[in-house]
């Protein structure tokens, strides 16, 4: 009975003297400040930050000064919690969200060409911009829904169409857009011109009834002077921009759409 | 020093009541285990030689090539011999048991790495079966086709725990 | 602009090339099958009509359940490039005449369903399915599936190549028997003429390239050579022929550059022998072919072709 | 490192040179021509005219400082009526000139035969000829003419190979105008101080290659190499290494191996354009396809539509499902019929519904024809895997950018897989990223 | 994550997390090797499992109670001598009243001890909780275990061997069932068939989750429970 | 020498322990994805597996059986390994921080691995002295290192497929992946008695 005590509880005792020995005399400082930042961000590794993942946007908020409020899809509550990480004040983050600046669904505009290649925006844009009759339009073959890792994104009648309730504005999908239409807005702004063609009036009223015109008929109505037409194609101030919508009943194409919850664009009133 | 000596103190007792605890569950089970032991150990030589219980061991004057043991059966029903050989694929035991006529009580295939659904069926009572009752010559014993080099190892292994059951019945 | 009504209906746009060679999948599958129709008639002649029957079978289940396997995963119906006739066949070429239907069946099942449809379906598995479903059935039937009939006079009788190994050679057939088919074996793989006839039609119609082949047969007889066995003898039987030809040649579980063909067919040759000469299996073909499958995506990556014209160092003195 | 690799491959396509013996003709002249400020490799030009302005043949009508560029002239004479926007077939945008003739094609005054007494003088007035190079590409010549390592040039590879099918128009330029092409050669070779000339022919064409002996068997430095008509032979690495052995290592310019490669058509123009000054306004193309009428080669002023084109050989005969500039295997599909043709367009081909089957990709079957068919030894389904992954690293070691996009392994692949194109995204892929560094 | 002071659980949902939604078999993919190879007949399953079971009630019970007083540096020593304590215990009474079924678990037996799930279970489970909870714990993955173990070699005895609960005398089970197969697909007693099984079981629970649960928990780092002891987790992973 | 190398070939090809004794599958399933990582965590196993058994066997051998005691072999093992593991990626960290970058992060996963503690126990059951029982560890680690070795070609090709079904995407694919190497593995039956006797 006493000689297994002895037995276990002597190797039991040389290896915790020597494990605590070894601690103590072996240890390195551990990463601590990054273990806690990093802890904080959620790991989609998506990339809103600027950085080359989470690990890298934790080293940098860290060690680099990075500012805490850089992560998109952790939101206000995450930029919290790595401000608490660091001790510093929490700034404010202000929540985005993704908008398609093209209406040129099946109604209102066709192909151009009968398109057999492979199936994604990106194979299709090398051909001539896409195969669309506007050479600027969504070609929905949803290489922006494959890109989102939030199921925000999907295509709606040949154009794609984001649900702002589940879209968290890390911008994957606008880098994924080979014609750039996608753009990231503050959740705030609920008024975008959808359309993104800077054809000239007449080109762009031939190929799609829900262009944009450049008739400047939205930037007269504006009284917030929010909205001006540069190179065929009005642009929407969102800091200027109340959602009045005013505009929005004064364009005579419809290309002026407003979001509810799920964007929904308006159906072309053109013709 | 409170942190240093903490974990060593504590690991150390928690050896300490473990090795403890297991030490009296030991001594209580030491004695079933040994018994268990015993039974399963047993429990072919039973088998192959129907009636006996307990037996004890000879111990051959000169070792004989490929006998593991040889017991006698203390009821006097015969012997238990335990045989190894190469089989087909690799070391193969069995269990002879051979009654004091001389003719066999039963077989029991043990440690073998005999094919699966091939060689294996040397341990089948099917194949066993139709050594029982037989004396030496083994007449009329049909091997598996298709595992004949099994088959002739089953034999090879008879005829050893015969040459066994003749020395120890020479000593007897 | 200028509407002629002959272009009224879209233009379409494709990338290029814009004309395509007309070989495609099913043409492949398709040559490969007939390539093995004189093994099949040789079959029929040295084992009966059983031979068909299970060749039949074999093809028959491996279709269904390749269909089967796609109405369920709700996949594309793949049943139409004919690669599950040539998987069928050459299984059923793998097994004894006297093989009872049902574990035919069941080895159908494991080559379509575990070891192709699995993995991603064609050219997506790693291992060969029928060299896979040979050996699974082998593990698991090790009596039918080693109980062999001659061709001679129907009786049960043993392989030359287990012959050997239980050292009865006065038993052996003759070479020129051996090369006729006439030999215990499964009922595919012993007619060495028609295999070899096979196969240099399909060397001759591009199907399959000479590499693969030659180093498979080469490298048994040099092993043979090394281990001390008859060299020709040892190609012509067990299942050398048919593995080096039809078996090791399967795209999808070889290396694609020469070089890696050529490193695959030597580790065939080299395995099947060890396995002849070390092991408890009297045939080693099927593991060996196995076995380098396994190994084919590191060949590959080993053995990356040499573009014309690539520059190698520079790119390691950019990186640095 | 090893020098000599095993012979490039390439596949063997049927030749289809229907229009081989229809001897050049103008078509009759267009009612407007578009001609296109981006007809070169590099930025497009500005254009230098606006609208109502009257423009002669050979009016310099767009030009740029960029330093890979070359004029553009006008093809006709007539009114500037608009100035439009096209999108090229890589998606750039660009300005075109819409000319409406006046049908009197009255040539500039401006036109005349420059005078050259030296490489300077040479390279200068290729410039402004708006010469770019006729074999594709569309790589301005005075470039080539003017490379960096002018003394160690001492080869001109004169690239008649035409190997795609359908086309003739190389051929047709060999047969018809020979002393052109043998003027052009002996203007390069003064002035650019070449030692040696090989003009590459593909053995398809046996009467251009008799032709081509004949008349230069008094001349040592050239000599006419008849290469084995196994398709792309005509593509610069290829037919540099078939002829002199050099190779032109990855991210080389032939002029490193000291080889300048020249279409023959280009050879041609420069030949006829010493002599009369003409600039390039008019091209010589082959006109086929099932779907029309009459196949032949025609010469048309640069900017006519294809329609006009085609209506020139008689029209569609039966409707026309694709419309390709160049030949079927690296051609280039044109969205409709009113498009432009551009300085180095070869070959105009409507392709018929027959033609034009489109075969649903199937799993690879990893037969390796596509590896075994490359020219260049690269692994297109192994690229076509890395570029699915997104593994830039992969794809760089697969050395993708060293791919020509000839479509062999496209041609070859019995899953009918779109491997040309899945390489062309992954160089895409591989630019973005390594631009990012 | 930082030591909660002790989260409220919910009991039931404790006890029966382990037996579907987070099988450590079938679902975290753990204890592989015991797994795999105790279960070529139903009844060693079913053996093996409730050995786990017994290690890991007692050794949850243990560690959720000791977690106050054992240091941080000596944490995975002092948890792997709480659970080898355990492990020789049901050793002793599988030697004492089921020799049969000791001699089929062979060194799986001892092997409890570096049995993931045990581990796994005190790190991320006993550690933080309750007794009570730490139990449920402790039976709700043992249960989970058994009832994986346990269909394994029901179907792997069943095809290979052409029997059911045989070898079950300890059990109180005679001779069970045998259906006298004159070939039972004998490789799925072997490893392969081991595998395979072991592969379509997880299908199948993958197929009625609709891969919901496993979907992010590849192998590795990521579903290992002793992630939180392991620095290779915390360096991103060896298997990434 | 012959018994070393009989002992070495069974570990290597017969008994390999992944596809036939089913010892150590979690890393083998868990590390194998990469080549580099399977040969890095295999390394760190056979490195680990040595160095157990080295001190593991004499002290079963000299202190445990002598007092009657082989009943604690499980805790006493355990307990070495264990502490053996920390103890070793603490030194490596300090000392060797280049081998502890490239094998030390498979260390922690190798105390939960069966394949350490099987070895150890199993050399015992077997019976091997002290020199066989080194070249018995030595040689596991070689056959985990020759599966992992293996396996990660296969890996690398299975989870480049993305035409899996859902069902079995992931784990379960791996391990069906698995039984066609260990089905592979069968044809080495009866190498070591063909080879050495
Ligand atoms: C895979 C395989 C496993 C075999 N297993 C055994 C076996 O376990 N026992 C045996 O006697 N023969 C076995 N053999 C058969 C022997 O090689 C040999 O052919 C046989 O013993 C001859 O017996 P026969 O004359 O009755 O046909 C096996 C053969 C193969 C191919
Ligand atoms: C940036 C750049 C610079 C080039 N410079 C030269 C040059 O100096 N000399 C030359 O002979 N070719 C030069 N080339 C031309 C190419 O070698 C080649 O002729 C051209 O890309 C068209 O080839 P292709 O029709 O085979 O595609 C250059 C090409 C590029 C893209
Ligand atoms: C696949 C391929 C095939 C080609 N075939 C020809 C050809 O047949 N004839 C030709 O002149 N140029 C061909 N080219 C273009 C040449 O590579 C090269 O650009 C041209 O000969 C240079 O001459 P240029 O600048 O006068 O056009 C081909 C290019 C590629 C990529
Ligand atoms: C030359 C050639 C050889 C083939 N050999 C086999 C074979 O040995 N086993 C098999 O199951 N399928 C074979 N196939 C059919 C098919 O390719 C095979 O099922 C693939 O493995 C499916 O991915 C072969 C096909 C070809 C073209
Ligand atoms: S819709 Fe775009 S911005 Fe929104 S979550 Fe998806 S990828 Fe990110
Ligand atoms: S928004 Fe852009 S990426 Fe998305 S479907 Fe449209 S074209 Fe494609
Ligand atoms: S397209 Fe590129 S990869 Fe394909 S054959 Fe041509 S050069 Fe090779
Ligand atoms: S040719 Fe096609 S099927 Fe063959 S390997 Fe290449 S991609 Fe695969
Ligand atoms: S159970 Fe064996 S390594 Fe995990």
């Amino acid at each position: 009975m006493l000689i297994p005590v002895i037995i276990v509880g002597g190797i039991g005792l040389i290896c915790s003297v020597v494990l605590v020995i070894a601690a103590k005399v072996m240890a390195l400082p551990a990463d601590e400040l990054f273990d806690k930042v990093r802890a904080e961000l959620p790991g989609a590794n998506c990339g809103a930050c600027g950085y080359a993942g989470c690990d890298d946007y934790a080293k940098a908020v860290a060690h680099s000064g990075a500012k805490t409020n850089l992560c998109v899809p952790g939101g206000a509550a995450c930029a919290q919690a790595v401000s608490a990480a660091m001790g510093v004040a929490a700034e404010d983050v202000e929540e985005q969200y993704a908008i398609v600046r093209c209406s040129g669904n099946c109604q209102a505009t066709q192909p151009a060409v009968d398109y057999e290649g492979e199936r994604t925006c990106a194979a299709c844009s090398t051909f001539y911009r896409g195969k669309g009759s506007c050479t600027y339009g969504c070609m929905g073959y949803g290489d922006c829904v494959a890109a989102c890792q939030y199921e925000a994104i999907s295509i709606v009648d040949g154009v794609a169409m984001v649900d702002k309730s589940a879209c968290v504005g890390c911008g994957m999908c606008a880098k994924a857009c080979p014609n750039h239409l996608i753009a990231i807005v503050p959740k705030s702004s609920t008024i975008f011109v959808g359309c993104s063609s800077h054809d000239k009036g007449a080109v762009t009223r031939k190929v799609c009834q829900n262009g944009c015109i450049g008739c400047k008929k939205c930037e007269k109505t504006c009284e917030f002077g929010a909205i001006t037409v540069t190179d065929n194609l009005a642009a929407i101030d969102p800091k200027k921009c109340t959602g009045c919508g005013s505009c929005v009943t004064a364009c005579p194409t419809g290309a002026i759409v407003t979001c509810v919850s799920r964007c929904e664009t308006v159906v072309g009133k053109g013709a | 020093m409170k942190e240093l000596l903490k974990p060593v103190i504590v690991l150390t007792a928690i050896c300490v009541i473990a090795a403890a605890l297991l030490g009296f569950t030991y001594n209580i089970t030491a004695p079933l285990i040994a018994e268990a032991e015993e039974a399963s150990a047993n429990a072919a030589k039973t088998e192959v030689l129907p009636g006996s219980s307990t037996f004890t061991i000879c111990e051959l004057a000169t070792p004989i090539e490929g006998v593991l043991s040889v017991s006698k059966d203390d009821g006097g029903m015969g012997y238990a011999i335990q045989v190894q050989d190469q089989g087909y694929g690799g070391a193969y035991v069995l269990m002879v048991g051979i009654g004091t006529d001389g003719k066999i009580t039963g077989a029991k295939l043990l440690d073998n790495s005999e094919t699966m659904g091939l060689g294996s069926k040397t341990g089948s009572a099917d194949f066993i079966n139709q050594f029982i009752g037989k004396d030496q010559s083994l007449e009329g014993v049909e091997t598996i086709s298709g595992a004949t080099i099994s088959s002739n190892t089953f034999i090879r292994c008879i005829d050893t725990a015969y040459q066994a059951y003749e020395a120890v019945g020479e000593g007897a | 602009m200028s509407a002629n009504e002959m272009t009224a209906n879209k233009l379409m746009v494709t990338p290029s090339p814009h004309v395509k060679d007309s070989i495609n999948t099913q043409k492949i599958m398709l040559t490969v099958a007939a390539a093995l129709v004189p093994t099949l008639i040789a079959a029929v002649v040295l084992f009966g009509i059983r031979a068909l029957l299970m060749t039949a079978i074999c093809v028959a289940s491996c279709v269904v359940f390749e269909y089967l396997f796609s109405v369920v995963t709700k996949k594309r119906n793949p049943i139409s490039d004919c690669s599950a006739v040539v998987t069928g066949m050459i299984l059923a070429f793998n097994v004894p005449v006297t093989l009872p239907l049902w574990m035919a069946v069941f080895g159908c099942f494991i080559a379509i369903v575990v070891v192709k449809g699995l993995f991603g379906g064609i050219g997506c598995n790693f291992a060969n399915p029928a060299a896979t479903a040979r050996i699974f059935l082998l593990v698991s039937f090790a009596g039918p599936m080693t109980s062999w009939v001659s061709p001679i006079d129907g009786m049960a009788t043993a392989t030359p190549l287990s012959l050997i190994k239980a050292g009865q050679l006065d038993q052996l057939p003759s070479l020129l028997q051996m090369f006729l088919g006439q030999r215990g074996g499964a009922l595919g793989e012993t007619c060495a003429l028609t295999l070899l006839l096979g196969g240099l039609f399909l060397i001759w119609r591009g199907i399959i390239r000479w590499v693969i082949p030659v180093s498979v047969i080469g490298s048994v007889f040099v092993f043979a050579l090394l281990f001390g066995a008859n060299p020709i003898y040892a190609v012509l039987s067990g299942g050398v022929m048919i593995g080096a030809f039809f078996m090791a040649t399967d795209y999808s579980t070889s290396p694609v550059t020469e070089k890696g063909q050529v490193i695959f067919g030597i580790g065939i040759g080299f395995l099947t022998m060890v396995i002849r000469t070390f092991c408890n299996y009297p045939e080693g073909m099927s593991f060996a072919i196995l076995l380098m499958n396994i190994l084919v995506a590191h060949i590959d990556t080993l053995t990356m072709t040499k573009p014309f014209g690539a520059i190698f160092e520079q790119k390691k003195s950019k990186g640095a | 490192m090893s020098v000599l690799q095993k012979a490039l491959s390439g596949v063997h396509v049927a030749h289809m040179k229907n229009t081989e013996n229809c001897p050049t003709a103008p078509i009759p002249l267009p009612k407007e021509v578009c001609i296109s400020m981006s007809q070169h490799m590099g930025p497009p030009c500005k254009p230098l005219v606006a609208k109502g302005d009257q423009v002669k043949v050979g009016t310099v009508i767009g030009d740029s400082d960029a330093f890979l560029s070359a004029p553009i002239h006008s093809s006709v004479s007539g009114t500037v009526t608009a100035l439009e926007e096209i999108v090229t077939a890589g998606g750039a945008k660009c300005q075109m000139v819409v000319i409406a003739t006046d049908g009197e094609q009255s040539v500039d005054e401006q036109v005349k035969p420059p005078v050259v007494e030296n490489h300077a003088d040479f390279v200068k007035a290729i410039r402004a000829s708006g010469l770019v190079g006729l074999g594709g590409a569309g790589f301005p010549t005075h470039i080539k003419m003017n490379p960096k390592n002018l003394s160690e040039v001492d080869t001109l590879v004169v690239n008649a190979a035409e190997c795609e099918p359908y086309i003739t128009s190389d051929y047709r330029t060999i047969m018809d105008r020979s002393q052109d092409v043998l003027d052009g050669i002996a203007a390069i070779v003064k002035y650019v101080g070449i030692s040696q000339v090989k003009i590459a022919v593909e053995d398809n064409k046996p009467k251009a290659i008799e032709l081509l002996r004949k008349l230069t068997k008094d001349d040592p430095k050239i000599e006419v190499c008849a290469l084995k008509a196994m398709y792309p032979k005509g593509a610069e690495k290829v037919t540099t290494f078939e002829t002199t052995g050099r190779i032109v290592k990855e991210g080389m310019l032939p002029s490193d191996v000291g080889v300048i490669v020249e279409n023959v058509t280009t050879v041609a123009f420069i030949g006829k354009y010493l002599r009369d000054g003409m600039p390039l306004v008019e091209k010589c193309v082959t006109v086929d396809g099932g779907a029309v009428a009459e196949p032949k080669n025609v010469t048309a002023p640069i900017g006519t539509r294809y329609a006009d084109i085609i209506a020139a050989c008689g029209g569609y005969k039966k409707p026309c499902r694709k419309l390709l500039m160049g030949g079927p295997m690296m051609g280039i599909v044109v969205p409709n019929d009113s498009y432009p043709l551009l300085k180095n367009n070869n070959a105009v081909l409507a392709l018929d519904e027959q033609q034009t089957v489109v075969q649903e990709e199937q799993p690879c079957i990893r037969c390796g024809r596509c590896m075994h068919a490359c020219p260049f030894h690269l692994m297109p389904r192994q690229i076509e895997k890395a570029a699915e992954a997104k593994n830039i690293a992969m794809l760089q070691k697969l050395k993708v950018m060293i791919c020509m996009e000839c479509g062999c392994c496209s041609y070859v692949c019995p899953a009918k897989r779109n491997l040309t194109f899945s390489n062309k995204m992954a160089k895409n892929m591989v630019r973005a990223a390594t631009a990012k560094k | 994550m930082s030591k909660q002071e002790q989260p409220k659980v919910n009991l039931w949902k404790v006890l029966t997390n382990g037996i579907l939604k987070e099988n450590p078999t079938l679902v975290l993919i753990l204890g592989t090797c015991p797994t795999l190879a105790t279960t070529t007949q139903a009844v060693n399953g079913i053996g093996m499992g409730i050995a786990a079971m017994v290690v890991l009630v007692c050794s949850n019970v243990m560690i959720s109670a000791l977690k106050k007083v054992i240091p941080d540096s000596v944490r995975i020593p002092c948890y792997i001598v709480v659970i080898a304590s355990f492990v020789t215990l049901v050793q002793f009474i599988v030697q004492a009243y089921a020799p049969a079924l000791d001699s089929a678990l062979g060194v799986y037996l001892p092997l409890i001890v570096v049995n993931c799930i045990i581990l796994g279970r005190a790190e991320m489970f006993a550690n933080k909780n309750t007794v009570l909870a730490s139990a449920l714990d402790g039976v709700g993955m043992g249960i989970g275990f058994t009832l994986a173990l346990t269909v394994m070699g029901t179907i792997r005895e069943i095809i290979g061997n052409g029997t059911w609960m045989s070898g079950a005398e300890w059990l109180g089970i005679q001779n069970g069932l045998n259906l006298h197969w004159d070939n039972p697909i004998t490789a799925f007693l072997m490893a392969p068939g081991g595998f395979l099984i072991f592969g379509f079981l997880i299908a199948t629970v993958n197929h009625f989750t609709h891969g919901k649960v496993i979907k992010k928990k590849e192998f590795g780092c990521a579903g290992c429970p002793s992630a939180a002891a392991c620095s290779a987790a915390q360096k991103g992973g060896a298997a990434e | 020498m012959t018994q070393y190398l009989i002992i070495l070939t069974g570990a290597v090809l017969v008994n390999n322990y992944v596809l036939a004794q089913f010892l150590g599958i979690c890393p083998f399933l868990g590390v194998s994805k990469k080549l580099d990582s399977a040969v890095g965590m295999s390394i760190a196993v056979i490195f680990v597996m040595a160095l157990a058994t080295a001190t593991t066997w004499p002290i079963y051998t000299y202190i445990l059986v002598p007092s009657g005691l082989a009943w604690l072999q499980t805790i006493v093992f355990i307990l070495i390994i264990a502490a053996l593991v920390q103890f070793i990626e603490i030194v490596l960290k300090k000392y060797i921080p280049s081998l502890h970058a490239a094998l030390g992060i498979y260390l922690p996963l190798i105390t939960t691995n069966c394949a350490v503690l099987g070895v150890t126990i199993l050399n015992l059951d077997e019976g091997y002295n002290f020199m066989e029982s080194m070249v018995n560890s030595v040689g596991s680690g070689l056959g985990f290192l020759l599966a992992m070795v293996l396996f990660s070609g296969v890996r690398s090709r299975v989870d480049a497929t993305d035409n899996i079904p859902k069902a079995y995407q992931g784990v379960a694919i791996t391990l069906t992946a698995a039984s066609i190497c260990s089905l592979s593995f069968m044809g080495f039956t009866g190498i070591v008695d063909g080879l050495f006797k």
